[in-house]
């Protein structure tokens, strides 16, 4: 009995030595919705990592309050006060391209979660420890495209575009207008200010028209708005299809959301092993399903660091980057490795447009419906609105 | 020294003031009296520049004010002392004083301003009351504040309005008495008031206004007995 | 004044102050504290002669734009001060057609000349428009503190022009401006010129402001540049501190930012629930600001 | 000519919600002579109370709008009883600072409460449409729209005939020095304070139906909810119909006519009432 107490004692003092520790900093905008969802996935993977025993990840989390001049002290503080070598953030592109110059400043691993603007990529051109896991804005066309090109070969010809006038919504609308008329549509395009909440007015314009599609790019708060109104003044398009960042909660349950379609990088319905297992330890901690794909991109984000360092047995933020860029893992959102981003201007890009998939609003729930090999139900076209 | 012809002035459908001629002579304290909404206020509002006429012309020490600002009036000469008291509560009595002499006359040096509220404040027997707060003052410190005030501004010409109005007879009195001591520093004055004794016991020349228009001027016993005066106020007051 | 003086002192002799390892986080903190008290003390120079601005968002905003804008061509310091000249051109055109108006009124055009003013920024080719413009550093990198100097320097020109309005014959005319425009002119007040000058300076001080912190974000968006809730701090920070004072909006800007940054350091989510409350504590129980609180102690009458 | 139909009433069904918001705002600030920037989260608290009673007990935002209307007057009247009546005298800047932290300290307790999603709730009638001749409206605006107007009536009504009304309109033209308030005007403040928060919690339950229901959906309205007061001239209450429906036509049409106009929409309304206020002050001398 006290021979097996002894080995239980060496065996954890053992396991002590060859723990790996290192404290990383959260800088994410903890009070809007993705920012929260975001950090209560990087929290559920630390929790799995450090159950692992090997490694164990002290997380140190400060809000970046969504603005600058927030953001760039709280960045400071993180470097030296906390003295992390490890920071994960950078969710609003703004935000993240104004913390390029101190990051540059204090050198950390910068894992960033979101920001898809490419004026970050460019920001971020010169720096070798700058690991993006997101899809680039281009990639985010990209997926959208070969959606339209899949519709324009079912005969939609006319897409009415409303964006919301920030930067979200007007980010690569010049782009979207080019590349969809280069398909072969008629493109009109409209801006918007989100929340307004008032629609009609644009909507009764594009009613000469006609649309095929009605192709909105703005928030969440302007999902319903823009179901209900585009019913009011009796557009009837084909295809209502959204791309905001989140979904409004209980639109699914909501009559107006039939039919509506949509992209996201994730759906807690997603049939593979690693989003099954996501969901359920989601569930399992925070008592609900979550629909934000930002966390299980900070549950990927804080595996894959786990991973890194527990290759690297050492908390020296190089040799855990240098093991980061060769790691290989199924996620949720499928396979993940670091390659140079297609652009060539940064050497670490995570996942690119092969992540997105289209979804439909259907009796009450969100289906993938594009592409093919991913799709759950076959797409409603032309739906019924 | 000031000279005013067919100064005319109507607020939508009503007439305030229609044709108004009007001198005053250097030295000479002036009373401008008549029953209520005669226009007296008007024609004051008119002089000070707060109201811009319809017609007519203001013509003061051989220049025409018709049109000009306020400001510019007051840096002419032209003081004006409020019926409402209106002081800026927030500073002491001697600030109050110090607006009046810094700006009154532009470009007057600050040492200049001090010495001007000095005698002002000893003028007008404020000087006790110099550092109070403006905001608490009684009504006929108030008073005095506001004559001390337009007099900051070194004016050659003092328009008063009502300046009387809500005193006891004794404060009245007093007031009087402050009136032709400002004229004898060298003041010309012209003012608006209510209580006949005031207007006998103060005025040189007394101007006489009904309906907007000047019914009558001349001596306090001249106008007095003017039958067009008298049945200006008995026609109202029947 | 000497409590002036030692805020400013305190704010040069910072950087060399032994915080440990605290010391970047304060300076970073301190550069936006004093950015933002900057602006209160512009703002509350032009609420002196009783106009109550709601733009002030957007002349730090224009401020903001032009120094990013001008820099990499001019340099910093010229950037800058054109930055200010802009805002003040701006506020010279705003004032003009604002004259007549008063309290709520001035306070609502004003807000409606920010949001116009905000969509032109918005709908521009040249200023990068929705998407952003990207900022240098002052004096492209080349001092490590120069960002925080600047911000320093800015918050002692702020000060010292409030001080010196305090002081000087004008301080007279906006008083009186304010506590009673009529009897202003009457007096002999130029009020037009008053008012426009006043909002000339200010808006030249808040474009200042705006333009280093421009150099310090690197990055403008016209929702952050022209943010409502940045001309909101503006007015509640002089109130918080005490009206028409130097002293006020000083110590009530950097009292406030570190309050704010203190809490969300300490409560985190939710902070704001609190910041929210002791604003409301401040003016129920200290009507006349920091400031009022001050002369209470010293006995003294005047805030 | 279809088109033009259609774009004034899409102008004229917006402006009964402007409306409504903004006469609760004028009521508080005509009346009490408070300007009030906890207005917005006022209307927030009824959209989260219709939102919560559907959810949570399956209850009609219809049946809501008369239990938002008796909360938000409690609401309302607790702070004027606590906050406001405390700095009725006191500067109006002062008065501005407290409800503007009111205002802070709702809105995040509301996003530590409930989070910062978007919420939205479903009735069968969001999506129903009337359509006469070639235009065609949604139903729920409509409804807003009349209902705002029915409200609106009801408020000129009792202001107009009633004894009580007629005392706070007495009130309202002849605010006597703080310092003298007798208890009769406290009386009336705090029911003038109540019912503009009823108002807004009304206005609140219409948006959790036609919009979304989050912290800061208030926010949205009571900007341009100020800026229609002031352009109808502080405390008129009946210019604040005009005010709104010149307002919401100029944003109807510029987004129907003008390419692009949509994103212009914020600007106009804001450029309409500023050449509103200076027009005004210019003209009349």
């Amino acid at each position: 009995m006290k021979k097996v107490l002894v080995l239980w004692v060496l065996l954890l003092a053992g396991l002590a030595l060859a723990q790996t520790t290192v404290r990383v900093g959260v800088l994410l905008p903890i009070s809007t919705v993705a920012g929260k969802a975001a950090l209560n996935g990087v929290q559920l993977g630390v929790e799995q990592v450090n159950a692992g025993g090997k490694v164990k990840i002290e997380l140190v989390v400060v809000d970046d309050g969504n603005t600058p001049a927030t953001a760039v002290p709280a960045l400071t503080k993180l470097m030296t006060v906390d003295r992390v070598d490890i920071v994960i953030g950078g969710l609003a592109s703004g935000v993240t391209f104004a913390l390029s110059g101190p990051v540059k400043q204090y050198q950390p691993l910068f894992l960033c979660i979101g920001a898809a603007s490419s004026v970050v990529e460019q920001a971020f051109s010169d720096y070798g420890r700058f690991f993006h896991y997101h899809p680039w804005d281009y990639h985010n066309v990209a997926a959208a495209l070969e959606f339209f090109k899949y519709l324009y070969e079912n005969g939609a010809r006319r897409v009415a575009i409303l964006y919301e006038d920030g930067p979200f919504g007007s980010a690569g609308i010049q782009t979207y207008r080019a590349q969809l008329q280069n398909q072969g549509y008629t493109v009109q395009a409209e801006p918007f200010k989100t929340g307004s909440g008032n629609f009609t007015a644009i909507l009764t314009r594009f009613k000469a028209f006609r649309p095929d599609i009605l192709y909105w790019i703005g928030y969440d708060v302007d999902a319903l708005p823009i179901a209900a109104q585009t019913r009011q003044v009796g557009l009837e398009p084909k295809l209502i299809y959204g791309a905001p960042p989140a979904w409004p909660v209980g639109f699914e349950k909501n009559r107006l959301s039939n039919d509506v379609a949509g992209m996201t990088a994730w759906l807690p319905s997603v049939a593979n092993n690693e989003s099954r297992r996501f969901v359920n330890l989601y569930r399992r901690k925070f008592g609900e399903v979550t629909d934000e794909y930002m966390a299980p991109m900070g549950y990927v984000i804080a595996l894959s660091l786990g991973r890194a360092v527990e290759a690297a047995s050492s908390a020296d933020k190089d040799r855990i980057a240098t093991e980061l860029a060769k790691v290989q893992m199924d996620t949720p959102f499928g396979p993940l490795s670091f390659k140079p981003s297609d652009t060539g201007r940064t050497r670490f890009q995570g996942f690119n447009q092969s992540i997105w998939l289209q979804f439909q609003y259907l009796e009450g729930s969100r289906r993938p419906v594009f592409p093919a090999n991913r799709a759950a139900r076959p797409l409603r076209y032309p739906g019924n609105y | 020294m000031l000279r005013v012809r067919g100064l005319s002035k109507r607020f939508g459908g009503v007439v305030a003031a229609s044709g108004i001629d009007l001198e005053v002579e250097p030295g000479e304290i002036l009373a401008v009296i008549g029953p209520n909404g005669a226009g007296k206020s008007t024609l004051l509002n008119l002089l000070s520049g707060l109201i811009r006429p319809d017609a007519g012309e203001i013509t003061f020490l051989g220049q025409d004010l018709t049109y000009a600002p306020p400001e510019v009036r007051t840096w002419k000469g032209l003081g004006r002392a409020f019926q409402i008291v209106q002081p800026f509560p927030e500073m002491t009595v001697r600030e109050n004083l110090l607006v009046g002499a810094l700006y009154g006359k532009p470009g007057t040096p600050v040492q200049t301003a001090h010495r001007v509220v000095e005698q002002v404040l000893e003028l007008t027997g404020l000087a006790p009351k110099a550092e109070t707060e403006a905001g608490e003052l009684t009504l006929l410190e108030d008073k005095r504040l506001e004559l001390a005030r337009a007099l900051a501004t070194q004016p050659k010409l003092l328009l008063l309005d009502e300046v009387m109005a809500g005193l006891r007879p004794a404060e009245a009195l007093e007031a009087v008495a402050l009136v032709q001591r400002i004229r004898t520093s060298g003041v010309t004055v012209l003012f608006i008031e209510h209580l006949m004794p005031v207007v006998r016991a103060l005025a040189d020349r007394v101007v006489v206004m009904d309906y907007g228009q000047v019914i009558a001027q001349g001596s306090y016993a001249e106008v007095a007995a003017h039958p067009k005066v008298r049945q200006a106020y008995l026609g109202r007051s029947a | 004044m000497i409590l002036v003086g030692g805020v400013l002192l305190l704010a040069l002799l910072l950087p060399g102050l032994p915080l440990g390892e605290w010391r970047a986080f304060v300076l970073d903190t301190a550069q936006f504290a004093f950015l933002i008290s900057g602006l209160a003390l512009a703002w509350d120079l032009l609420a002196r002669t009783g106009q109550l601005s709601l733009a002030h968002g957007a002349f730090f905003g224009l401020g903001a734009y032009s120094a990013a804008l001008l820099a990499p061509g001019l340099g910093t310091l010229p950037a800058l001060l054109l930055g200010g000249a802009v805002a003040a051109l701006f506020s010279l055109l705003l004032g003009l057609s604002t004259l007549r108006l008063q309290g709520m009124y001035f306070a609502i055009a004003t807000l409606a000349f920010s949001e116009v003013i905000r969509t032109l920024v918005l709908k521009a080719q040249f200023t990068g428009g929705s998407i952003g413009l990207p900022v240098q550093p002052a004096f492209a990198g080349a001092y490590p503190l120069g960002g925080y100097y600047l911000a320093v320097a800015v918050l002692a020109i702020c000060a010292m022009v409030s001080l010196l309005l305090g002081r000087s014959r004008l301080h007279y005319a906006m008083a009186a401006t304010r506590q009673g425009e009529a009897v202003a002119r009457v007096l002999g007040v130029s009020v037009v010129r008053v008012k426009l000058l006043a909002f000339m300076i200010s808006a030249f001080l808040a474009g200042l402001a705006g333009g280093v912190y421009a150099m310090k974000t690197l990055f403008l968006t016209p929702y952050d540049a022209f943010g409502l809730g940045r001309a909101v701090e503006a007015l509640v920070i002089p109130i918080f501190g005490g009206l028409y004072t130097t002293a006020g909006p000083l110590l009530g800007g950097l009292i406030v930012v570190s309050l704010e940054t203190w809490l969300r350091l300490r409560i985190g989510e939710g902070y704001l629930v609190v910041y929210g409350l002791i604003l409301i504590l401040t003016i129920l129980f200290l009507p006349k600001g920091l400031m009022g609180l001050l002369a209470r102690r010293k006995g003294g009458r005047h805030a | 000519m279809e088109l033009l139909l259609q774009t004034l009433i899409n102008g004229i069904l917006a402006a009964g919600l402007y409306a409504l918001v903004a006469s609760g705002l004028a009521l508080a600030v005509g009346v009490v002579g408070i300007v009030n920037f906890a207005h917005g989260e006022f209307s927030m608290i009824g959209a989260f109370v219709s939102y919560l009673l559907f959810v949570g007990a399956g209850i009609d935002p219809i049946l809501s709008l008369g239990l938002a209307a008796v909360v938000l007057f409690v609401v309302g009247a607790l702070t004027y009883y606590g906050l406001i009546r405390p700095v009725l005298a006191a500067p109006e800047l002062n008065q501005m600072l407290l409800t503007f932290g009111l205002s802070v300290a709702l809105q995040n307790l509301a996003l530590l409460l409930f989070g910062a999603d978007t919420r939205v709730l479903f009735t069968p009638y969001q999506g129903a449409t009337l359509a006469l001749g070639g235009v065609s409206f949604g139903l729920p605006p409509f409804a807003a729209f009349v209902l705002s107007v029915g409200l609106l009536v009801g408020l000129y009504a009792f202001l107009g005939r009633t004894r009580l009304g007629f005392a706070v309109r007495a009130v309202a033209q002849n605010r006597l020095a703080p310092g003298l308030l007798g208890i009769e005007t406290q009386r009336i403040y705090l029911l003038a304070f109540g019912l503009s928060a009823a108002l807004a919690g009304m206005a609140g339950v219409m948006l959790s139906v036609m919009l979304y229901t989050s912290p800061t959906v208030g926010f949205a309205y009571t900007l341009k909810a100020f800026a229609i007061i002031v352009m109808a001239g502080l405390g008129n209450l009946r210019g604040v119909i005009p005010a709104a429906i010149v307002l919401a036509l100029a944003e109807a049409l510029v987004s129907t006519y003008v390419p692009g106009g949509g994103g212009w929409v914020e600007a106009v309304f804001f450029l309409v009432i500023f050449l509103a206020l200076t027009w005004r002050s210019w003209r009349t001398r």
